[in-house]
């Protein structure tokens, strides 16, 4: 027990990549055995993270259960674990979401082996970005996160899957290279990488400082700085106009990984405006908030109405990412321009809840959308119609599902959604009142979606012959159960989550 | 001239006769079987060093493993068994030279050496090799490395073995 | 009692002769036997040092037995390449066995 | 010192003493009184020999409900010396194209393995040497006996001779693993590889602490014995004898009789490992009464072998090799594993015998398990597969 | 059990009953039904119980049954929700938990249960009928069993929990919780059948509709909760410095005050709930549900959900005149403008969608001129007759669908068809059928469903305001008394004529349906409904002529006085201040009195010998389409949302402006690398490298000879190498 509690979070973080050595000697056709081993192994971390999640104790300030394991001392860089509210709820949603997604991925035939050992590496990947409060670790886990993803879209994605990897690698890649500057720069700076040490040694530094010998002062090179932050982390949430990889490669990714791409790795670029952007330029946040707020918003109304013009089921629900994570910027431009305030600590509540969420209800989506695509292979709305006839236990899903992510009051989406703009609206009026257009559509969209999947006169198509719509099966079921379980808890009873997040964020900011 | 240096002699006589016969020999399986002598004399001379372990470990593998491949290996390769023409390079007399030079030189530099006349110090009483031995074999801070790459060794060549000598479908 | 020099001795008569075995043997297989009796003159090297340096020290000893490990995994691996050999090239005679020359 | 207590060293040390009389080394004095010792042993064991001529052919009687040589001599107790006669008399004959001195060579090392193994046979507390690696040693000399085995096949220049040399190398050479780890165990026990030690460390007998070790060491010792249900270096119906088809006489003899002492020598051994060997009441005040005990068991051990030999059928030789290969080599590391760990654990507590006991029949039963699973699913394999395809 | 646990049970069984049906029994119909029923009984149960002790309390409005606990928390402090019965709660609780149980009730004959499943009935499109051959083996067609009987006995459900905690709520969030969740089911309820397009695309629009309201409706609690803190009514409404802050700040938008502001905002809520002009499009077109659903969601529960909410927020409301004026000017506007349509409908239930709009317009322009009470108790009361007039319609529909049946089954009788395959599969049924909604086919139904008739007249005239006996007069004339009374003249003038349509209109209706001679075959055959269809209809019949009795203002002449104006008292005193009944005066009780008899007349007068639509003067096009509001939205807002969603943000946004700049780098990225291979790599690297490479080669094949692949020359190598090494070793570098 004592082990446990004392490496906690080195098992979280190295199970899955334990699973998948073990994986890598199993005989490769062995595509059951591999499948459960998969599965159980990623189940461990997340036992492990509800122990973490009941033995974490919320009303202590800073990191707990951390860990530090020298690493790479020439540059004083080393591998140092630790977790907060924030991160512990992310870690939660991570190792949650990581085994559905194995299950979802039952149905995958084609090199089972390597499949499930790029996902359990990608959780690796995600699960020490989460962790890792040393930047350079940081860092490196953020890129190892694309990799397995890179591979898993461009091995068993759909037609257009070779654009849309390069597309989603590219983009990520060119994003974190100001990041990996920053990063650097610090290093040079304070020799070390320790984020608590550097927050507060680099909100030491005046601004009218300069840097070296050259004339640049502090306060330049901490707005580049800034930038090169927000650049990287914008192109993982996405944020307008830096979204247009998602799309493509949500669509073209295989089912269960977009439940994953959606479901976490874009709430790693979230996470770092939380993580990184607010602690260590808090100046410049304020000073760009209402930059930030416009790039939310546009987030959220372009996001809202683009979904609302697609044709393409999974490009649609992969649109409505972009509308819901707008939300989370927002909360955290509010946030940025009012740090400290009630109003502040309300919208990143609505923020952080709505990272959460929006890994819920998104990945649910797009499990259910590759379910249907799986059975009509077919993502075009228009042929589809009238299903709910055929399937009505996966219609009955459906509507539960999108109605949480069009954020109907008595589920998840709500809360947050309400929440954000609850916090937001006093700081950034204007914005908050644009924002509900987007809401509105939100509502067009999903709307859509039901009214050309499930209503409407059936598709005789679907209804008998070698293309008969089969039923929603038991894995299927299963794999929805504990997100809608999950869903329906946070909308009825929020205070448990909303407990650890909240004092997080009143003692983060 | 003890006892313990009469068996010496005559071991060490057995010894290099029988390894002479195995590098002359005509017959393989002669050879093969003067080897097993050769080698029987060398875990003599272990026992005479107290070296009891390293005796029957070389009685187990040579004889018991490696002479008996040997054995197999000259009759599996049956036509060279039979033939019973000369087993000789016809260039042996210039390795039988070599070897001479070899034998000098190693001699001359024994010679030049100084501890050469040393005299074996008496064992501590109660001084247990073996148990020394295995001690050191898997004592960290000893020899645990090197014990594992060679039981790692013995696995490839093991597995090695058994897929180069293996006779695939379809061949001859 | 017996001096070192006499084990020395041997095991150098014994090099000696396997190293012609090596040298002169026509057949493959004998050439390996050859080379099992440089190793045995070694391992009388080795055990006959540990016992007149300081018999604590048991690395001579250590040594013996790797190399008994080693000449095991080479005369398995020796053995099976030769008959391999033998079953596609139908001699085991090492001069016909120079697949490798340019 | 007392005579009784130790009289053989008792009689070792009279004897060199007459030595020293004469004027002899010190050393030299030992060495030869050592060479008379190992001359006497020999004797009596061959003499025993004979007597375990009589005893197989009384117990295969037994087994197949006849009742066995009973002319000559009460209980035909002279047989055995009839048969010895009408060996050692006949011609000795060769073969054509026999390789003469390895043909004669060949019976004397099998015998001699045997017989070295009485070195460390641990007859009584006092007899038998203590080697420090006398399990090696056992294994050592088992090596002889294969190499004995080749060379009897090669020299008779005969294919049936040569096929069984080969067949009984293969077995030998693969059930020494298995044996070796099945030893293994018993050392692990007693902490130490003196076989002597080994039984002075059975305060309970091993059978009981080790029962699967000695059910494995019981079928390598079949198979290294090349005894029925393994006997197929001399597999009657394929190879009529084996490797030693072209003896006769009294090399075929020793052959022969070395089988049987063999076979007896693994039954000491068996009572030493796992029996207790000459333990028993008051072998501490009486030491002579271990070798009663000793020779009891052994004979048990012996009268074992037979049992096994005249019950089960002969397996065929892949059979047997898969059975050494698939299972008891891995089963053998993984029980070894199991009774250090299970060892270690319970070394210290009060419940150390039952303990030890019962943790042996879970992992031999959840082996059986695992078998039986398997088994099922080759038979379901094969059903479906002899199943027309509907 | 304390009320405060009672009040958090009600909401339970209906959700309960939700779940239980959806997961586990909706194989069972009977189950489901008696499981819905059932938990709508229990509510109901429990209401009542709540409303006895509430009447028992002095005082109510002081001290109202409350109970909080933390929802989540925010920052240092906890956001609490509860549950809440102060006497205006308590009113609408009663009649909310009538009128649910009673539409569950129908609700079971309405769905045909014990009838036989459809010939070729399938899921998502109304029962066609099913063809049942008696002893005497000739077919009927016979109304056929809903097929998914239990799904809608689920959703009914899921709507009454939402209005239960809307009612009960005592906080605006989560009477905003149940008011999306009552326009989930709306939504799912008028797409029930959702095979039809119309009814889906009646869903969509429904649901949007409302949505527009929603969201600013959200806009505004975010508002009142970062101005107040809370969203608890009563901490707000009875915290006098909160109130003063509301009044005060000034918000930049067209000058209205905070408390204005946000009173606008959640007023737009209303207004998309309740179906206020300009968002009124929705609620006719939700008529393509099944009736109970029209009777419980579009007349007696969500739609008056809205007026609940703005009756609440009266506090909030009434800090800013111009808000005031805003609220007026919607309801009467919408009160006259629906009652225009309405006139011009043929379809029974549209008609009554229409009315229900502007009869709810009623209740908004009392809210609007200050007549807190009297809206209240209009809803009320409009709730019970209009529940009633659904039903009764809905009833009407079932016998006339009936009627339908049997026409067909003696087409059917014939052997072409009589459920022949060759129909199997298709839709819809075999012959064209005329539209059993169409108050044009029926006639001559008093004689056929008498039940059904008297409790439509109650109903009807209770709509139009019949004097004396019927409810709408009280509550009618109460609402036109304020506005006399607070002297806004042209609201007194425009309801006034608005009432008198309304009656106009309703006796249009009911001459037409039940007066008169069958004017079709299908109208002879019509036949009333089974007693779980009845019931209902007789228990909202007696309460549509007796609650009106609760109201009557003390100083009305004759009945003034006999019974006390309980109501006024009740509810009044939910405020902290109550509002004083307005002095009596003769105006508006004549206008009342001659508004509703003289439409009464007029209508019956006209229409008695109208044989058909066309000999109707008053389908005027223009009133017929509904003033054209669809088409002007369609062509303002729908389309270009379209146009703009795909065309401008997703073609022209993203893929071509976005996406193009990104493409160009890559092809500029490509050029370059071309180049740069081209240029430098091929002539400069390659070209050392094929050096290197060729070099290399000569000289290996220069050395080749060496290797002659003799194991025993190579040994022999080795050898001497290590003897030179060492002899090197011992010679040099040891010395």
């Amino acid at each position: 027990m004592d082990f446990l509690n004392t490496h906690l979070l080195s098992l979280i973080l190295f199970i899955p990549s334990l699973a998948a050595l073990v994986i890598l000697f199993l005989p490769s056709e062995e595509h059951k055995f591999i499948r459960w081993t998969a599965f159980l192994a990623s189940l461990i971390p997340f036992g492990l993270s509800v122990y973490l999640w009941i033995q974490f104790n919320p009303d202590l300030a800073g990191y707990q259960f951390e860990v530090k394991y020298a690493w790479y001392d020439a540059i004083a860089s080393s591998l140092h674990l630790g977790v907060d509210g924030l991160s512990l709820t992310m870690v939660l949603l991570t190792t949650f979401l990581t085994p559905l997604a194995l299950l979802a991925s039952f149905n995958i035939s084609d090199r089972v082996k390597a499949y499930m050992m790029l996902f359990l590496f990608l959780e690796t990947g995600m699960l020490g970005v989460f962790l890792a409060i040393d930047l350079l670790a940081f860092f490196i886990f953020w890129e190892i996160g694309l990799v397995p993803m890179y591979f898993l879209i461009n091995q068993w994605g759909s037609a257009n899957r070779n654009y849309a990897s390069l597309k989603f690698m590219i983009y990520t890649m060119g994003g974190s290279l100001g990041l990996l500057l920053g990063i650097q720069l610090f290093g040079v700076l304070f020799q070390t990488f320790d984020l608590a040490e550097i927050v507060a040694k680099w909100n030491m530094i005046s601004p009218n400082a300069t840097f070296g010998e050259t004339t640049i002062t502090f306060a330049t090179i901490k707005t580049v700085a800034f930038w090169a932050f927000v650049v990287a982390f914008a192109i993982k949430v996405p944020i307008w106009p830096f979204h247009t990889w998602l799309p493509d490669a949500h669509t073209e990714a295989p089912t269960a990984g977009s439940m994953i791409l959606a479901g976490i790795l874009l709430k790693l670029g979230a996470y770092g405006f939380l993580r990184l952007v607010l602690p260590l330029y808090p100046e410049q946040a304020q000073y760009f908030s209402g930059a930030l707020a416009f790039l939310a918003v546009a987030a959220i109304v372009f996001g809202a109405l683009a979904s609302y013009g697609q044709t393409d089921f999974k490009r649609l629900v992969a649109y409505s990412s972009v509308n819901h994570m707008g939300f989370v910027l927002l909360g955290v431009a509010a946030a940025a321009r009012a740090v400290g305030t009630l109003d502040a600590t309300i919208a990143l509540n609505g923020a952080v809840l709505q990272m959460f969420n929006h890994g819920l209800s998104a990945a649910g989506m797009f499990f259910l959308v590759g379910v249907i695509y799986e059975r009509t292979h077919t993502r075009d709305l228009s042929k589809y119609g009238g299903l709910f006839t055929l399937i009505p236990v996966y219609g009955g899903i459906l509507i539960f599902t999108s109605m949480s992510s069009l954020g109907l009051p008595g589920l998840n989406g709500f809360i947050s959604e309400f929440l954000v703009v609850r916090g937001s609206w006093p700081i950034l009026t204007v914005y908050t009142a644009i924002a509900m257009l987007g809401l509105f559509f939100t509502g067009a969209y999903i709307l859509k979606a039901i009214k050309n999947v499930l209503h409407g006169p059936l598709n005789e198509h679907w209804a008998q012959g070698e293309h008969k719509l089969t039923e929603i099966n038991t894995r299927e079921i299963l794999v929805m159960v504990p997100l809608m379980a999950l869903i329906l808890v946070i909308g009825v009873y929020p205070a448990w989550i909303l407990d650890v997040i909240n004092k997080a964020m009143v003692m983060l900011f | 001239m003890t006892v313990l240096q009469l068996i010496f002699l005559l071991t060490a006589a057995v010894i290099l006769g029988s390894a002479a016969m195995v590098v002359t020999a005509k017959n393989l399986v002669h050879a093969a079987l003067w080897l097993i002598v050769t080698l029987f004399g060398a875990a003599v001379l272990f026992a005479i060093l107290n070296a009891g372990f390293i005796a029957v470990i070389q009685v187990v593998v040579y004889i018991g493993a490696i002479a008996i491949l040997f054995i197999f290996a000259v009759m599996l390769t049956r036509r060279e068994m039979l033939d019973r023409g000369p087993q000789l390079n016809r260039g042996w007399w210039l390795s039988a030279i070599i070897a001479v030079i070899v034998f000098g030189g190693l001699a001359w530099l024994l010679q030049g050496w100084d501890g050469l006349t040393k005299t074996a110090p008496a064992l501590s009483s109660g001084f247990d090799s073996l148990e020394a031995l295995s001690r050191a074999l898997v004592s960290p801070d000893a020899y645990v490395l090197p014990f594992e790459v060679a039981s790692v060794l013995l696995l490839a060549a093991l597995v090695g073995a058994v897929y180069i000598a293996f006779q695939r479908k379809g061949e001859e | 009692m017996i001096p070192l020099s006499w084990f020395l001795f041997l095991s150098a008569a014994l090099f000696s002769i396997g190293l012609f075995g090596v040298l002169a043997r026509k057949n493959a297989i004998a050439i390996l036997l050859g080379i099992e009796l440089m190793l045995n003159a070694v391992n009388i090297n080795l055990v006959s040092f540990w016992r007149y340096n300081d018999p604590s020290r048991i690395d001579g000893q250590v040594f013996t037995v790797i190399v008994f490990a080693v000449a095991a995994a080479e005369v398995a691996v020796g053995l099976a390449l030769i008959i391999s050999v033998y079953r596609h090239r139908n001699t085991v005679v090492a001069d016909e066995i120079d697949l490798m020359k340019w | 010192m007392d005579f009784w207590s130790n009289p053989i060293q008792a009689a070792g040390d009279w004897l060199s003493g007459i030595f020293v009389g004469w004027g002899m080394e010190a050393d030299a004095a030992h060495v030869l009184t050592a060479f008379i010792g190992i001359l006497l042993l020999i004797t009596v064991v061959m003499v025993l020999d004979i007597f375990l001529v009589w005893l197989e052919r009384k117990i295969v009687a037994r087994f197949q409900d006849r009742i066995g040589p009973n002319r000559l001599g009460p209980f035909g107790l002279i047989q055995p010396f009839a048969d010895i006669i009408k060996l050692i008399i006949k011609e000795n004959i060769y073969p054509v194209g026999v390789d003469k001195a390895i043909f004669n060579l060949a019976p004397i090392i099998m015998m001699m393995s045997v017989l070295l193994l009485w070195a460390v046979l641990p007859l009584t507390s006092f007899l038998g040497l203590d080697l420090n690696v006398g399990v090696l040693y056992l294994i050592g000399v088992g090596a002889l006996g294969t190499l004995s085995i080749i060379m009897a096949g090669w020299a008779s220049n005969n294919k049936y001779a040569l096929l069984g040399a080969f067949r009984q190398v293969a077995v030998m050479i693969s059930y020494e693993i298995p044996m070796v780890v099945a030893l293994l165990i018993p050392t692990i026990l007693a902490g130490s590889m003196g076989i002597n030690s080994i039984v002075a460390a059975q305060s309970t007998w091993y059978i009981v602490l080790a029962p699967l070790a000695f059910v494995l060491f019981l079928i390598c010792a079949t198979a290294e014995l090349g005894r029925a249900p393994f006997d197929l270096t001399e597999a009657e119906s394929e190879l009529i004898a084996g490797h030693h088809i072209e003896y006769s006489g009294m090399k075929f003899g020793l052959f022969y009789a070395s089988e049987l002492l063999h076979t007896f020598t693994f039954g000491g051994f068996i009572a030493a490992f796992f029996f207790g060997g000459w333990r028993g009441p008051w072998v501490d005040q009486i030491p002579l009464l271990g070798l009663l005990y000793f020779l009891v068991k052994a004979v048990i051990g012996y009268w074992i072998f037979g049992w096994i030999k005249y019950t089960f059928p002969r397996i065929r030789i892949d059979k047997m090799m898969d059975l050494n290969w698939k299972f008891l080599v891995p089963f053998s590391f993984a029980l070894l594993v199991y009774v250090a760990l299970t060892n270690a654990l319970l070394r210290e507590t009060s419940f150390y015998a039952w303990g030890m006991f019962l943790s042996n029949i879970l992992f031999g039963w959840v082996t059986l398990e695992i078998l039986r699973r398997r088994a099922r699913g080759e038979r379901v394999k094969v059903e479906t597969a002899q199943k027309p395809g509907f | 059990m304390t009320t405060e646990t009672l009040l958090w049970l009600i909401p339970l069984p209906p959700v309960l009953a939700f779940f239980l049906i959806v997961i586990f029994t909706n194989k069972n119909r009977a189950l489901s039904h008696t499981i819905g029923v059932g938990a709508a009984a229990l509510s109901w149960l429990g209401s009542m119980i709540v409303f006895a002790r509430a009447l028992g309390v002095h005082e109510l409005g002081k001290t109202p049954f409350q109970s909080t606990f933390n929802w989540f928390p925010t920052g240092a402090a906890w956001f609490k929700v509860g549950v809440l019965i102060d006497p205006l709660g308590a009113a609408v609780l009663f009649f909310v938990a009538i009128t649910i149980f009673m539409i569950f009730l129908y609700s079971v004959g309405y769905h045909n249960y014990g009838q036989p499943a459809g010939d070729h009935d399938r899921k998502g499109l109304p029962p066609h009928g099913a063809t049942v051959t008696d002893e005497h083996g000739h077919a009927h067609v016979v109304p056929s069993i809903e097929p998914m009987y239990s799904r809608f006995f689920a959703f009914l459900g899921l709507f009454a929990f939402g209005m239960y905690v809307l009612v009960l709520s005592d906080n605006l969030l989560t009477l905003f919780v149940g008011w999306e969740i009552m326009g989930l089911c709306s939504y799912l309820l008028i797409g029930f059948w959702y095979g039809k397009p119309s009814a889906r695309d009646a869903a969509v629009k429904a649901f949007m509709t409302t949505r527009v309201g929603d969201v600013f409706m959200l806009l505004g609690i975010a508002y009142l909760y970062s101005a107040t803190g809370t969203l608890s009514f009563r901490e707000i409404f009875n915290n006098a410095g909160f109130m003063q802050a509301l009044a005060t700040t000034a918000t930049p938008i067209l000058g209205l005050s905070a408390a204005g502001l946000i009173g606008l905002l959640l007023f737009i809520g209303t207004i998309g709930k309740s179906a206020q002009w300009p968002l009124h499009i929705w609620l006719p077109d939700a008529m393509e549900g099944p009736t109970p659903v029209s009777a419980m969601i579009h007349a007696a529960t969500m739609v008056s959900a809205g007026v609940y909410m703005v009756i609440r927020m009266f506090p909030l409301l009434s800090l800013d005149p111009r808000t005031m004026t805003v609220v007026a000017f919607i309801g009467t506007f919408t009160a006259i403008f629906a009652a225009t349509i309405a006139v011009a409908q043929n379809d029974i239930k549209r008609v009554l969608a229409y009315s229900t709009i502007s009869q709810l317009g009623f209740m908004i322009a009392a809210l609007g001129i200050g007549a807190y009470v009297a809206a209240a108790f209009h809803l009320i009361t409009h709730a019970f007759f209009k529940a009633l007039l659904f039903l009764g319609s809905g009833s009407v529909i079932h016998g006339m669908e009936h009627g339908v049946l049997h026409v067909q089954g003696e087409h059917a009788g014939s052997p072409q068809h009589a459920g022949s395959p060759q129909h199997a599969g298709s839709p819809q049924p075999p012959q064209q059928h005329i539209d059993p909604q169409d108050m044009f086919n029926m006639g001559g139904l008093r004689k056929k469903m008498p039940i059904t008739f008297w409790t439509f007249l109650i109903g009807g005239f209770a709509l139009s305001g019949f004097p004396l006996v019927t409810t709408g007069f009280w509550s009618k004339d109460e609402i036109l008394a304020d506005a006399w009374g607070h002297g806004h003249l042209a609201v007194f003038i425009t309801l006034a004529v608005a009432a008198f349509m309304t009656a106009f209109y309703t006796m249009r209706q009911i001459t037409l349906t039940f007066l008169g001679e069958p004017r079709t075959k299908e109208a002879e055959h019509a036949q009333e409904t089974p007693w779980t269809m009845t019931v209902p209809l007789m228990v909202l019949a007696f309460f549509a002529v007796t609650y009106g009795w609760v109201g009557i203002p003390e100083h009305f002449p004759g009945l003034g006085g006999l019974v006390p104006n309980w109501f006024h008292d009740f509810v009044g005193h939910t405020l902290a201040h109550v509002p004083e009944a307005p002095a009596f005066s003769w105006v508006p009780l004549l206008t009342s009195l001659g508004v509703a008899l003289g439409g009464l007349f007029f209508g019956w007068l006209y229409y008695r010998n109208v044989k058909s639509a066309k000999e109707d003067v008053f389908q005027i096009p223009v009133l017929k389409n509904k003033w054209y509001f669809d088409e002007a939205y369609n062509f303002l807002f729908i389309k270009p949302a379209y146009w703009f969603s795909e065309t401008f943000v997703y073609k022209w946004m993203d893929q071509w402006l976005i996406d193009g700049i990104l493409h160009s780098f890559g092809k500029a990225t490509q050029g370059l690398g071309a180049a740069i291979r081209k240029y430098i790599d091929v002539i400069v690297v390659n070209g050392f490298g094929d050096l290197v490479g060729y070099g290399t080669k000569d000289v290996g094949q220069g050395l080749r000879p060496m290797q002659t692949g003799r194991v025993q020359q190579y040994m022999l190598a080795a050898l001497l190498t290590v003897i030179v090494v060492g002899a090197i070793l011992t010679f040099f570098l040891a010395a």
